[in-house]
C-alpha cells in the first residue's frame, strides 16, 4: 500500500462511521438532546467556535503543562528507583496507591492545598499521566540486557552512565508505549481537573452546556477533545520514530 | 431496561423512579411509600435508581424511567430545549435554597455581597439569581468574584478564597447546624418572590400522559401519602430512610427531616400542588435573563392533574 | 610476579559443574591461549577473571590483588558482540573512551582512526543490526581494544573472519601486544591461531573443565608466515591434536 | 539485603508515612471533616466493615468483570491490529478517541444503552483498563526481532503460530507493564462506573458519605479501595513472574 | 535439470552496493562451499535464495520455479542463532516439527532423539541463555534439520565449535547428505571444512561480491581423515590459498 493510501485508510474509516451514525440518528429519529446527529455537532461547533477558543486554550494549556511535568517527574522517578533499590521498594506501592484513589473524592483536599488558580489541574494532569510513564520506562528498564550493562560497568561506566547509554536507550520503546498511553489521557485529565473548579475550559463549557441540555454543544466539545488528543498522540508518535531511528 | 417495557403497558405495575442525586430527605417519601406498602398497595412495584451526573431529565426524556426527581429551573430549561418532559408534583412548597456564609464574613443582606467571593458552579442562572438580588438592594453586582467551586462542598469551599455560597438549607444549613457552625443565611424566596421556584419536583415524560394516566395516579396517590406520614412522623420517617440508606449520617439525616417535614406541604391546601402563577412568572423571567433561548408554555410544564383528589 | 594468577576456580550453576578446578598463571607481558571443547567453561573462567561473575571457590590475582567479583580492571570482549543496537558503530567503539572522560567529539575522531585497521572505514554511521556477522566481531574488538587495559581477555575474537582478515588482525594484535606489553588470555577453537600467537597454550578437558595440559610455546618473536613451517610449530601442533 | 527486609521496606515506610500524617493532623488541629486522622479513620473502617462489605463486593465484582474482559478484548484488538495492516490503521485513531471522551459527560448514553444493571459499570471498567494493555502489547508486538519472525515464517509458520510462538512471547514483558498499569486502575473504574449510577459499590458509598459530610468514611473507602488495587496489582506482577520464567 | 539455480542477482542496500552479480547453480544431491572476505555478501545471498529478502535484480530458481521473496521452501540456519529466548533447548529445536502439525509431545521425543549427537543431552529443559556459544549453534543446526527440505542453506554453522566437536558434525552432516541426497549450500571460512564437505566450492570476491572462481572438487566419497593426505585435496587447498 502506498503511503498516502496508509493515511487515507483511518480518515475513510473515520467518515464511514460518521455516515453511519448520521443515518442510524436520522433514521431512528433519536432526539439530538440525547444523540445529536454528527451534522448538528459540526454546525454547532461551527456557531461557537470563536467563543469556544478561550476554553480550548485553558484545556490545552493545562494538559500540555501537566504532560510534560509528567515526563520530568517520571524520569526523577524512575531513575530513582532504578538506582536505588531501597527508594523502589518504598515508593511502588504509594506510585499504585495514587492511581486507585479517585480524584474526585478528594477534591476538597486539592482546593485546600493548591487553590482554585491552573495549578490544580495541572497537578491532575501530572497524576493522570505520569503512572504510564513511570510504569512503562521501570518495565524497559528492567528489560534491558544484562550483559550490555555488565559490560558497560566492566569498562567502568558510573549508574548515571549506565542509566544514559544502556538503559534509557533500551528502554525507549516501552517508555514510548507509557507516553502515548498518557498522551491520550492528558486532555480528559485537564476535564477532570476543571471539575475541582474552574472558570474557562471544555470541561466548563461541557458541564454548562450539558446542565442546559445543549448536546450538540457537549459533543462538539468532544469533538474537540478528540482533536486535541489525537494531535498530541501524533506529536508523540512522531517523536518516536525521531528518537528511535534503530528501530526503523 | 425490562421494567421501562414493562411500565408502559398499561395494565402492568412495575415502574421506575430515578431520582435527581443521592438519596437525601428531599426523597424521604418516596422511601416512606416503598417501605410502608403504600406503593404495594396501589398494585405499583416501584425501583428507585440513582441518576448519572445530571441525567435524569435525559432518561425521562428517553422513557427508561417513568419518574424522575427534577426542579424547576431544570424542567424549564429542558423544554425550552423540546425534551418532552413534565412536573407532576412539587416535593417542597417553597424554594428552601439560599445564600450562606459563616458568621464572620458579615453577610446579613444582599448588599453586603459586594466585595465578596461567591463560590459556585459558574451557570449563568446563578450569576442572574444574585444579580437579582443585589440590584433590588441597590448593590452592585460587579463587584462580587465568581469563584467554580466545582464539586467542593460548602464546608471546604469556605475554608479558601470563598465567602458565601447557595445551600439547600434542608441539608447543608442543618448539618452547620449540627457542627456548631453559625451562618448567615438569605433566603431566596423571602427576598424575591420571581425565585421562590420549586425544588424538587417529580417529572414524568408527557406521553405517559396519554399511555399510562392511571399508572401516575396510583403513583401520586401512594406518593402523596408517603410525603404526609413524613409531615407528620418526621422522626420515624427520618428512620426508615437511615435504614434504607445507612451510609447517611443520621443526626444529620433526623435534623434535616425535622425541618423539611414542616416543609413539605407549606402553605398549601395540600402536598405536591403547583401554582401557574410561579412556574410563569419564573420562566418569564429566565426568558428574560437570557437563561433559555426560546419562552415555553408554562402550562404545559407541569400539571396538578394527577395528585390525589381527596 | 604473576599479572594474572587463578587459583583452584570452581564453578557450579544450579545443578550444573561448569568449572572442576582450574588454576592458570600469565606472567606480564604474556599471551596466552585457551582451547577446550565446545561448552566445557571457557567463558565462564573469562567471565570470571573479569569479575563479572563470581565463582564458587577458588581466587583471581591480579598484580597480587583479589578481584573476584569487581569488574572494571580489564579489557574483556565477550563472546557475544554486545554492540548497542541504538548506536552506530563509531559510537559504540568510543563507548569506553567517552566512559574515559573524552568528550564525544574527541572519542569518535580518535575511534575513527582505527577504522581502516578494522576494515569498517565507511561504516562509522551504520547501526550494528546492518553489519556482517565479522565486522561486528571486529567492531567488539576495537571496541574491547580501546578501553586499554593492561590485560585483555579475548573470548573467540576471530570465529566469524575468513583466513585473510584474520592474518590481518593477527599481525595488528601482535602489534599491539609487542608495542604495549599487553598480558592477553586468548580463546579460540582454532589451533593454528594458538599457537602462532601464544606463549603458553592451556588445553581444557570436557566439562567440567580442569587444565589437561598446559604447554609453552617457545617460537621465537616476531613471528610470520615462516613461523607455520618451523618444526617446533609442527610437532607443537600434533601434539595438541594428539591430545584433543 | 534479605528477603524479608524487602518486604518490610515497604511497609515500614508506609507505616511512617501514616505516623507523619497523624502527627500533622493533630499538631495543626486539622478538622476531621477537612482530613480525619488515620487512627479516625481506621476507627471508623473497622465500626463500618461488616456493612461496607456488601458495597466492596460490587466493586471488586465490577472490577475484576472488567478486567478480565479488557485482558480478553486487547489481546483480540492487538491480535487483529498486529495481523491485519488495515484494522491496524483504521482502529488506531478510535482507540485512542475512546480515552479521550470523558465518560461522565456521556453518561445518560450509558444509561439508555445498557440501562441501569452491572452491565454499565463493568464497560466503563473495560473502557479504563483495556487501552494501557492494548497500546503495550502493540508496542510490544512492534519490538519483536524481524529476524526470528523471518525464520519462522521460513519454517511455514501461520500468522497465528508466529503470534502464539514469537510476537506473543516476546511482548510479555511490555504486555505486563500495561497489565499492571490496568490492574492499578481497575477497581477506580469501577467507582467512575458506579457515578453513572448505581445502588451499591463503594463508589456510591463514598458519594454518601461525602454528601453527608463524613470525610472519615470517605477515607475508609479509600483505604479499601487501595488495599484491592494492591491486591490486583499484586496478583498480576505474581502472575508476571510465573509466566516470563526465562527474565529470571 | 539443477535443482537450485541463481541467476545474475545484484543487491544494493540504500547507499551501498553488497552483491554486484552472482550466478551460482547446485546440482540435486550436489554440496556446495562459499568462501569470501567477511562482509562480502555471503549472509545476503543466502537471505536472497531463501526468500526472506529480494534481491535487486537477478532470478533464484529452485527446481525451475522462481522463489524470489517466497520463504519457506528451504531449511535455512542463520549466522545468528535465533533461538527463542522463552523456549528452553527442546522446545526451540521442535519448533519446526510442531509446525508440520506435530503435537509438542510428539515433537519433543522426535528431537530428543537427535541430543546425544548434538551434545545437548542433558540441556533439554535448559533455557538458551545459559547455554555456551557453541552449543546454541548446534542447538540451531538441530532445528534447521529438523526442517528436514531436500535443500538446505547452513551460514557458518560451525563456527563456534572445537576441532573435536566440529569432526563429529562434519560426519554427521556428511551422513545426512548422503542419506537424503539434499542440496547443501553451506558457508564457512574454514577452507579445509570446505574442501572436505564439498563437492564444489565457490570462492567470492570482496564486496560487492562476484564470483571470482569456481572450483570442483572431485574427491571420492565417502570421505574420511585420509582425504586431507590426498595429493589433489592438498592442490585444491594451495590453489583457494593463492587466490585469497
Ligand atoms: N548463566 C548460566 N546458567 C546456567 N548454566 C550456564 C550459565 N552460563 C553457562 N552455563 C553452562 O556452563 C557450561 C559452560 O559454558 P561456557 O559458556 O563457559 O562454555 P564455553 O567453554 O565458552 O563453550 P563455547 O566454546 O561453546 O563457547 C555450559 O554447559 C553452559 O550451559
Ligand atoms: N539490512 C542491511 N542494511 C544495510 N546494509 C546491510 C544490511 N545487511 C547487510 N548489510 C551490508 O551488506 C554487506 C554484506 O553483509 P553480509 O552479512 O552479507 O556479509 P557476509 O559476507 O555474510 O559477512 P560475514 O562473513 O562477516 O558474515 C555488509 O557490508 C553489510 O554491512
Ligand atoms: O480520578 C478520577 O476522578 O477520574
Ligand atoms: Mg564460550
Ligand atoms: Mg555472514
Amino acid at each position: 500500500m502506498s503511503k498516502t493510501i496508509d493515511k487515507l485508510i483511518p480518515l475513510g474509516f473515520s467518515i464511514f462511521i460518521i455516515l453511519v451514525w448520521e443515518i442510524f440518528v436520522k433514521a431512528l429519529q433519536i432526539p439530538k438532546w440525547i444523540l445529536p446527529a454528527p451534522s448538528i455537532i459540526i454546525n454547532s461547533l461551527f456557531s461557537n467556535l470563536p467563543y469556544m477558543f478561550n476554553h480550548t486554550i485553558a484545556t490545552l494549556a493545562e494538559a500540555l503543562l501537566g504532560f510534560v511535568l509528567a515526563i520530568i517527574i517520571s524520569f526523577i522517578i524512575a531513575f530513582l528507583m532504578d538506582s536505588i533499590s531501597f527508594i523502589r521498594k518504598a515508593i511502588y506501592p504509594l506510585l499504585i496507591i495514587s492511581q486507585t484513589i479517585p480524584i474526585i473524592s478528594v477534591a476538597p483536599l486539592f482546593i485546600i492545598w493548591f487553590g482554585y488558580g491552573i495549578l490544580p489541574k495541572i497537578i491532575v494532569v501530572q497524576l493522570v499521566c505520569f503512572f504510564p510513564i513511570v510504569i512503562s520506562l521501570l518495565g524497559g528498564l528492567a528489560s534491558v540486557d544484562d550483559d550490555q550493562i555488565n559490560l558497560l560497568r566492566s569498562m567502568g561506566a558510573s549508574n548515571l552512565e549506565l542509566f544514559k547509554m544502556v538503559k534509557l536507550p533500551a528502554s525507549m520503546p516501552s517508555f514510548f508505549s507509557g507516553l502515548k498511553i498518557s498522551a491520550s489521557y492528558s486532555i480528559m485529565g485537564a476535564i477532570i481537573g476543571e471539575w475541582l473548579g474552574a472558570e474557562r475550559g471544555l470541561g466548563v463549557f461541557m458541564t454548562l452546556a450539558q446542565k442546559s441540555f445543549q448536546t450538540e454543544k457537549v459533543f462538539a466539545a468532544i469533538l474537540i477533545i478528540t482533536v486535541l488528543s489525537l494531535g498530541i498522540f501524533l506529536v508523540v508518535s512522531i517523536m518516536e520514530k525521531i528518537i528511535i531511528p534503530w528501530k526503523n | 431496561k425490562e421494567e421501562v417495557k414493562e411500565g408502559q403497558k398499561a395494565d402492568t405495575n412495575k415502574a421506575t423512579l430515578m431520582l435527581d442525586w443521592f438519596p437525601n430527605t428531599n426523597h424521604t417519601g418516596i422511601y416512606v411509600a416503598k417501605e410502608k406498602g403504600f406503593y404495594e398497595a396501589e398494585g405499583l412495584d416501584i425501583n428507585i435508581v440513582q441518576p448519572p451526573e445530571g441525567g435524569t431529565v435525559q432518561i425521562i426524556g428517553a422513557k427508561k424511567a417513568e419518574f424522575g426527581i427534577s426542579y424547576q429551573e431544570e424542567v424549564t430549561n429542558a423544554r425550552s430545549e423540546e425534551i418532552p418532559v413534565k412536573a407532576i408534583a412539587g416535593v417542597i412548597q417553597h424554594n428552601t435554597s439560599g445564600f450562606a456564609s459563616p458568621m464572620v464574613k458579615n453577610i446579613k443582606t444582599p448588599k453586603d455581597l459586594e466585595n465578596k467571593a461567591y463560590g459556585g458552579w459558574g451557570t449563568p442562572a446563578e450569576t442572574a439569581m444574585i444579580k437579582a438580588l443585589m440590584e433590588k438592594h441597590d448593590a452592585d453586582f460587579k463587584k462580587v468574584k465568581m469563584i467554580n467551586i466545582g464539586s467542593a462542598d460548602f464546608f471546604t469551599s469556605v475554608q479558601k478564597d470563598v465567602d458565601f455560597s447557595w445551600i439547600f438549607y434542608g441539608w447543608t444549613g442543618v448539618e452547620a447546624e449540627l457542627k456548631g457552625m453559625d451562618l448567615n443565611y438569605i433566603s431566596l424566596n423571602e427576598e424575591e418572590p420571581i425565585l421562590d421556584f420549586y425544588t424538587p419536583v417529580i417529572i414524568i415524560n408527557e406521553d405517559l400522559e396519554k399511555e399510562n394516566p392511571a399508572l401516575i395516579k396510583k403513583f401520586l396517590k401512594a406518593t402523596s401519602k408517603g410525603y404526609e406520614y413524613a409531615i407528620n412522623n418526621p422522626e420515624e420517617a427520618a428512620n426508615i430512610l437511615v435504614a434504607k440508606v445507612p451510609e447517611l449520617d443520621k443526626d444529620l439525616v433526623i435534623a434535616s427531616q425535622k425541618y423539611l417535614s414542616e416543609k413539605y406541604q407549606g402553605d398549601a391546601d395540600k402536598w405536591g400542588i403547583m401554582e401557574e402563577g410561579r412556574w410563569e412568572n419564573y420562566a418569564k423571567w429566565m426568558f428574560e435573563q437570557k437563561l433559555i433561548a426560546k419562552e415555553i408554555d408554562s402550562s404545559k410544564a407541569f400539571t396538578n392533574e394527577f395528585l390525589p383528589k381527596e | 610476579m604473576d599479572k594474572i594468577k587463578v587459583t583452584n576456580i570452581k564453578k557450579t550453576y544450579e545443578n550444573l559443574d561448569a568449572i572442576n578446578n582450574i588454576s592458570l598463571s600469565v606472567a606480564n607481558g604474556q599471551f596466552i591461549s585457551i582451547l577446550g571443547p565446545s561448552g566445557c567453561g571457557k567463558s565462564t573462567l573469562l567471565n570470571i577473571i573479569s569479575g563479572l561473575e563470581k565463582p564458587t571457590s577458588g581466587d583471581v590475582l591480579i598484580d597480587g590483588e583479589s578481584y573476584i567479583g569487581k569488574s572494571g580492571r580489564v579489557s574483556y570482549m565477550h563472546q557475544k558482540d554486545l554492540l548497542l543496537p541504538w548506536k552506530n558503530i563509531i559510537d559504540n567503539v568510543s563507548i569506553p573512551l567517552v566512559l574515559q572522560g573524552l568528550t564525544r567529539e574527541k572519542a569518535r575522531k580518535r575511534a575513527m582512526t582505527y577504522l581502516d585497521d578494522f576494515g569498517l572505514r565507511g561504516f562509522e554511521k551504520v547501526f550494528p543490526g546492518q553489519l556482517s556477522g565479522g565486522m561486528r566481531q571486529r567492531a567488539a574488538l576495537l571496541r574491547t581494544y580501546l578501553f586499554k587495559s593492561d590485560v585483555m581477555l579475548l573470548d573467540e575474537p576471530f570465529g566469524s573472519l575468513d583466513a585473510m582478515t584474520k592474518r590481518k588482525m593477527h599481525l595488528w594484535l601482535m602489534d599491539i601486544f609487542n608495542n604495549y606489553k599487553s598480558s592477553i588470555i586468548f580463546i579460540t577453537h582454532d589451533i593454528d591461531e594458538a599457537i602462532f600467537l601464544s606463549d603458553k597454550v592451556y588445553l581444557l578437558s570436557e566439562r567440567p573443565a580442569e587444565v589437561k595440559i598446559e604447554l609453552d610455546v617457545d617460537l621465537e618473536r616476531p613471528r610470520n608466515n615462516k613461523t607455520f613451517s618451523n618444526p617446533k610449530y609442527i610437532m607443537l601442533k600434533e601434539k595438541i591434536l594428539n591430545i584433543l
